[in-house]
């Protein structure tokens, strides 16, 4: 073990125990590891913003760039500007055109993203699973084809009807108003037992997420400790 | 005036992105520098956000209050990192070791203890939950998703275990499709809402 | 016609049933959409909270922007001047934090302006507290445990696009007299809180919020476009089965 | 909405609720009370909320709006009589009974107030009796301070008496008498609206002298009297002035004649000045003794609530904390190999396989870091299996980072590469939004002509077309992203995805439908790849200590079936309500 590895390795032994500390409670030595690391992680974001965006990307070509260069960035810096100036309480009011920008920009990606890449393709996929064509596989009975097609289609309906907002129409008074029109409230219903299992996936990949990185830990500490010890 | 100014940049911004979509070739290098803009923006942004970070812990200190000791370990370490990474490359390996000794062992162990926290509450599901159709799927599905993963169902090709195990792998992303298919859905009315300025998030009224 | 005529028409119809609808519901209708229990739930905590003395803490997530539900990001910022009413905040217990600096930022000015509009600019330092405890999701976790384990909280609110990481949140409040209601967040999130949190607002219910004009006439939207998205689906199928399609 | 209101603590409980989630009594027996009488008006919780009117900081700025004492002192009598007594106070009610302008969760504080005058919340007691006043308030004018108020009516007594006297005289019907006759104008429009006379008080009508306790009329009176000084309020408005923004300096001081900007103590005389007596009613000091206690309350220090953390949850806790970490070392220490005997490989795992071998030699492709420090150990184990395949014919990569570690993580990774020496490796640096970056980078790639003079773009993708895209990332959004812009904008080349495996559930959809081209993302993924390799690295220990974690999840989730009809700890506040 070189003199480097000793003490890249004990940094982080150090704050591996240090905020494990936290299952029996907050202490002083998770707040510690916390706050160093909140600084290390602002620190390094800052640095990351300024060197890999700001420097390159607004500062480089208005001090190198051709007059009709920097005449490009004129939009970018009044928007800057404001936003700097949104800052100063008279002038918060600022804020809203650069946002307004980003506002915009993020919505129409996700506008085009959600039409194009999801809506569109899930909807014919739904519908492609009911093709005939696919039923001559050799590897899958049609049978099953059929019921996984069916399955789906029910799935996504049900799925939907979920999160359909409408409340039970009100010829009845004594309508339960939390209740949605009755397919919805029937296809709801099935559709909760969907949703409860792709959540319950989605748990168990967490879950598996979060005992990988805490095997990780543990094996780290485990190997420092052998390797500090005089093992290899 | 600023709110319709606020409002032309929103909606020729998006008008402009989204016709991108039809006409790819001829905007994509205006898209380019528009959504260049956009990471700028972003840029200075973050920035500011670090200054609300910093300027918390500033008055921390100075005024003295209690975990004010905290605060100067957060700045102290800030500065440290911010100096060196001004000075040193991205690339430079002290200071990734720097940044990666401690982002990952404090980022990981926050993960190890998430796990004992979904274990905990994994003991708590159907107190919370109750029984229902939602939390009987959820509980199904979570200890037969772990189950499979460990491996310890197997069977041979052609038989109804098999069939029955691909039944079961497939159920998760029938209602993953739906939940897809509402996302898009709501995506798509919540863009259009900011694009149509039916909803100003960004605007002083 | 091809996929991208296809997406078009979608958007076009979509933008066309959203206009008139936001028209229609600006004379004073109003979609009949349901009542949801958590969404309740998050009203109520607040009155408890505010009567109890307690503090309250909401948690905007991590991103200004949403991919999963586009907007979430920004929503709780439209949502939040409906959180800041002055009765609510008088009392000068209630945190805002978030882990995105657009977000913190964008957020103060929301309280700034609500608080000169509405009334004191007085509660406007005292009243309302924007925290930035960590610039990353997990060095926001990291900052924000010590502080909402430190105080009894009444009411924890999780708006906005977050992860996993939001059970640490939850489970440091444990034990405690609090209201715990969380919207949303990534998928990850809502599963993570599943099993710790009664009042989960799943998936695209936290749209529901706010209710105002424009607001039901997105709902009305979605839903008629869900309704035709089913339709579609299902004659599709029977279309394709039959071999038409 | 229905609840069940705690026969104890008074707290609202969800129905169905077994005990009071905040004093844990029974609430067995107790029936649900509809708090919410009119139904509709729930759809306006949150809504319609808006600073109205009629809340407690309006009552608050109310009092404490800049320039009314020169009103009062100078013309406050004459601005006080020629508003109309009704014009707000009498619209006020019909407001609220109404409720259209009132939000659900305020209407019931208050009809919650009305019913159970004892059961409401302090806060609650307070808004209620500050509204009260703030109603009668507003047909007069806003007393700012009401220590500055007095001590200026007695400054004007002493320096015109005969004026005092005469004002005095002009008001022989008026209820609450100064033995000059000044009263003030709040205290007489109490007694106007409770319709009474100081004849009629009779015996509830108590001297300054009589009056016990800290209450604001004692208080008044003892500035009357020279004994205190008003150092709570000017305390509170001293505060008040730091945290002012700029703009509201130019509003009207608190005082007239004073520095704008400068809230300074108002001299009192401390000579007790003769012939002034207070009479006020127990109702009047009850409502001022409110008053009072809202507006210290709103500097006042609050104490904390001291987290109350039950022993044996901690227990239980920590117990389950050490078990795990117990076992999870046990499996690591044991070195014990388990061979996985199934063969249940997925499409979407030999698909990465099929694309590599199918790659072009001098191939190019984009590798795209989206994921955070702490999923290091596990992207890390699935990606090097695959990258190392990868090195036999790619020529070139492209690397860009999505998250802020993403950099560092990229260079970490890929240097631990073999072979990676002799491939060309492009940084393409850091994007803080990844639905830009794969916007921006995708649109590049097709770009048929270009700005004159443009600024450099952020990122740029060689001329060439790629054979391959591969995403690392630690969430569904983030991938989902990629997908997305990668299926609208760019479909022709394959798209692989290597994801924690709480990402990889959600995303199986779209490689059904087709949009990408293989998916690793379960433990189970990785280790079929690396057996598949013939390669057996530390995957097949960490493979024993994953089964021993998840095999305790399954047994805790059994338990705790099993002792769910017999609950622990404080579980019922788990979810709140």
């Amino acid at each position: 073990m070189t003199i480097s590895e000793l003490i890249w390795g004990a940094v982080g032994f150090l704050l591996t125990v240090m905020i494990l500390s936290y299952l029996i409670g907050d202490n002083v030595f998770f707040k510690l590891a916390a706050s160093i690391f909140i600084g290390v992680t602002a620190g390094y974001l800052a640095v990351l913003l300024i060197k890999e965006i700001l420097w390159p990307y607004l500062v480089q070509p208005i001090i190198t760039g051709p007059w009709q260069t920097r005449l490009w960035m004129g939009i970018p810096i009044i928007l800057i500007i404001l936003l700097i100036l949104s800052q100063f309480s008279s002038l918060k009011g600022l804020g809203s055109i650069p946002l307004a920008y980003l506002a915009g920009l993020s919505a129409a990606i996700a506008v085009g993203g959600a039409v194009f890449g999801t809506l569109l393709p899930q909807s014919r996929a739904v519908i492609d699973a009911f093709d005939r064509g696919n039923w001559s596989s050799p590897s899958i009975p049609a049978w099953r084809i059929l019921l996984n097609a069916l399955v789906m289609l029910i799935g996504t309906l049900s799925t939907l009807s979920f999160f359909y907002f409408g409340r039970k129409w009100k010829s009845d008074p004594d309508a339960d108003p939390t209740q949605r029109p009755f397919i919805f409230h029937i296809l709801g219903k099935i559709g909760q037992v969907f949703i409860g299992i792709t959540l319950g996936a989605v748990f168990a990949g967490v879950f598996s997420s979060a005992l990988i990185a805490l095997i990780g830990r543990i094996s780290f500490v485990s190997r420092f400790i052998t390797q500090f010890f005089g093992g290899n | 005036m600023k709110k319709t100014l606020s409002i032309i940049f929103a909606v020729s911004t998006g008008v402009i992105v989204l016709a991108g979509y039809f006409f790819k070739d001829q905007l994509n290098p205006i898209l380019v520098i528009i959504i260049d803009w956009g990471v700028l923006l972003l840029a200075v942004l973050g920035l500011i956000g670090l200054a609300y970070l910093l300027k918390s812990h500033v008055l921390k200190l100075f005024h003295r209050e209690k975990g004010a000791f905290f605060s100067i370990i957060v700045l102290i370490s800030f500065f440290i990192i911010f100096i060196t990474g001004l000075a040193a490359s991205m690339q430079n390996p002290f200071f990734r070791q720097l940044i990666l000794n401690v982002q990952i062992p404090v980022e990981a162990s926050l993960m190890g203890i998430l796990a004992v926290t979904l274990l905990l509450s994994s003991f708590r599901l159907i107190r919370i939950r109750g029984w229902n159709l939602m939390s009987i799927g959820f509980l199904v599905s979570v200890i037969l998703s772990l189950l499979l993963n460990l491996d310890y169902f197997q069977s041979d090709p052609g038989t109804l275990g098999r069939e029955l195990i691909a039944f079961w792998r497939s159920l998760p992303f029938v209602g993953a499709r739906g939940i897809l298919l509402g996302m898009a859905l709501g995506g798509l009315v919540i863009g259009l809402r900011i694009l149509l300025t039916l909803d100003r998030p960004y605007s002083e009224e | 016609m091809n996929w991208v005529s296809a997406g078009w028409i979608v958007i076009g119809f979509s933008v066309l049933l959203l206009v008139v609808l936001a028209i229609v519901f600006k004379r004073s209708l109003r979609y009949q959409s349901r009542r949801v229990r958590e969404i309740e739930a998050m009203v109520d905590s607040q009155v408890v909270s505010v009567e109890r003395g307690m503090n309250r803490h909401i948690i905007l997530g991590d991103q200004l922007w949403s991919w999963l539900y586009p907007g979430l990001g920004l929503h709780p910022l439209s949502t939040l001047p409906n959180l800041l009413n002055p009765e609510i905040a008088a009392d000068g217990r209630l945190t805002i934090s978030t882990s995105d600096g657009s977000l913190a930022v964008f957020a103060r000015q929301i309280v700034n302006r609500s608080y000169q509009d509405g009334y004191s600019p007085f509660f406007e330092n005292r009243g309302v507290t924007t925290t930035l405890p960590g610039s990353s999701p997990l060095a926001f976790t990291a900052g924000l445990l010590p502080e909402i384990g430190k105080h009894s909280q009444g009411m924890l609110l999780f708006l906005g696009q977050y992860g996993p990481e939001s059970a640490l949140w939850a489970e440091a409040l444990r034990g405690q007299d609090r209201f715990l209601v969380a919207a949303a967040g990534t998928l990850e999130a809502q599963a993570a809180l599943f099993s710790q949190v009664r009042n989960l607002i799943l998936g695209e219910m936290v749209f529901m919020l706010p209710k105002n004009a424009a607001n039901s006439a997105s709902l009305l939207t979605e839903d008629i476009l869900r309704i035709l998205l089913m339709l579609g689906l299902v004659l599709g199928a029977i279309l394709k089965l039959v071999g038409v399609l | 909405m229905a609840v069940l209101i705690c026969p104890e603590c008074g707290a609202e409980n969800a129905p169905g609720d077994e005990s009071c989630w905040a004093c844990k009594t029974s609430l067995e027996g107790v029936d649900a009370v509809d708090v919410s009488q009119q139904e509709d008006r729930v759809e306006d919780g949150l809504d319609f909320v808006t600073p109205s009117d009629d809340d407690l900081p309006a009552l608050l700025n109310a009092l404490k709006a800049d320039g009314d004492i020169a009103d009062i002192s100078e013309g406050g009598e004459e601005k006080m009589a020629g508003d109309s007594p009704g014009s707000e106070s009498e619209k006020r009610p019909d407001v609220d009974e109404s409720g259209d302008d009132i939000p659900e969760w305020l209407r019931r504080i208050r009809q919650r107030a009305q019913e159970e005058k004892d059961s409401v919340g302090e806060i609650t007691q307070k808004i209620s009796a500050a509204q009260d006043s703030l109603a009668e308030d507003r047909s007069g004018s806003h007393h700012e301070n009401y220590a500055a108020w007095l001590e200026s009516l007695r400054i004007e007594a002493q320096q015109n008496p005969e004026k005092a006297d005469m004002e005095g005289n002009e008001s022989k019907d008026e209820d609450v008498t100064f033995s000059d006759k000044k009263e003030p104008e709040w205290l007489r429009k109490i007694r106007r609206e409770e319709g009474k006379t100081s004849d009629e008080l009779g015996s509830e009508v108590l001297s300054s002298e009589d009056l016990k306790g800290d209450s604001l009329l004692q208080w008044l009176v003892d500035i009357e009297t020279g004994k205190a000084k008003p150092e709570s309020l000017l305390e509170a408005e001293e505060i008040e002035s730091e945290s002012i923004d700029m703009e509201m300096e130019n509003k009207p001081r608190l005082i007239e004649g004073q520095d704008s900007g400068v809230t300074r103590e108002i001299p009192v005389d401390k000579e007790a000045p003769q012939g002034y007596r207070l009479e006020v009613s127990r109702e009047e000091q009850l409502q001022a003794d409110q008053l009072s206690a809202t507006i210290v309350d709103e500097t006042a220090a609050r104490p904390a609530r001291e987290t109350k953390i039950r022993r044996g949850k901690w227990i239980f806790r920590v117990g389950v904390a050490v078990v795990l970490i117990f076992i999870l070392s046990l499996s690591l220490f044991s070195k014990f190999e388990f061979d996985l005997t199934g063969d249940f490989v997925k499409p979407q795992q030999t698909a990465i396989i099929a694309w590599i071998e199918q790659l072009p030699q001098q191939a190019s492709i984009l590798i795209v870091f989206d994921y955070h420090a702490g999923f290091e150990y596990e992207m890390s184990l699935k990606a090097e299996p695959i990258l190392q395949e990868l090195m036999d014919s790619v020529s070139e990569i492209f690397v860009l980072s999505t998250t802020e570690t993403g950099v560092l993580l990229s260079q970490d990774l890929l240097d631990g590469i073999n072979g990676i020496e002799g491939i060309k490796l492009t940084h393409m640096g850091f994007i803080p939004a990844s639905n830009y970056a794969a916007f921006s980078l995708l649109a590049d790639a097709n770009s048929v002509w270009q700005l004159a003079y443009a600024p450099e773009a952020v990122e740029t993708l060689p001329q060439r077309d790629l054979d391959g895209v591969i995403v690392l990332s630690d969430t569904f959004e983030g991938s989902r992203i990629w997908i997305e812009q990668h299926q609208s904008r760019f479909n022709q080349v394959p798209l692989n995805l290597i994801v924690s495996a709480q990402a990889g559930p959600m995303l199986l959809p779209y490689y059904e439908s087709g949009q990408v081209n293989s998916i690793i993302s379960g433990w189970t993924d990785t280790r079929m790849i690396e057996k598949g390799r013939n390669e057996e690295k530390p995957i097949a220990f960490i493979w024993q200590a994953y089964r021993a974690g998840v095999l305790m999840m399954i047994i805790l989730i059994v338990l705790g079936l099993l002792f769910v009809s017999n609950p622990i700890g404080d579980e019922n506040t788990g979810g709140a309500r």
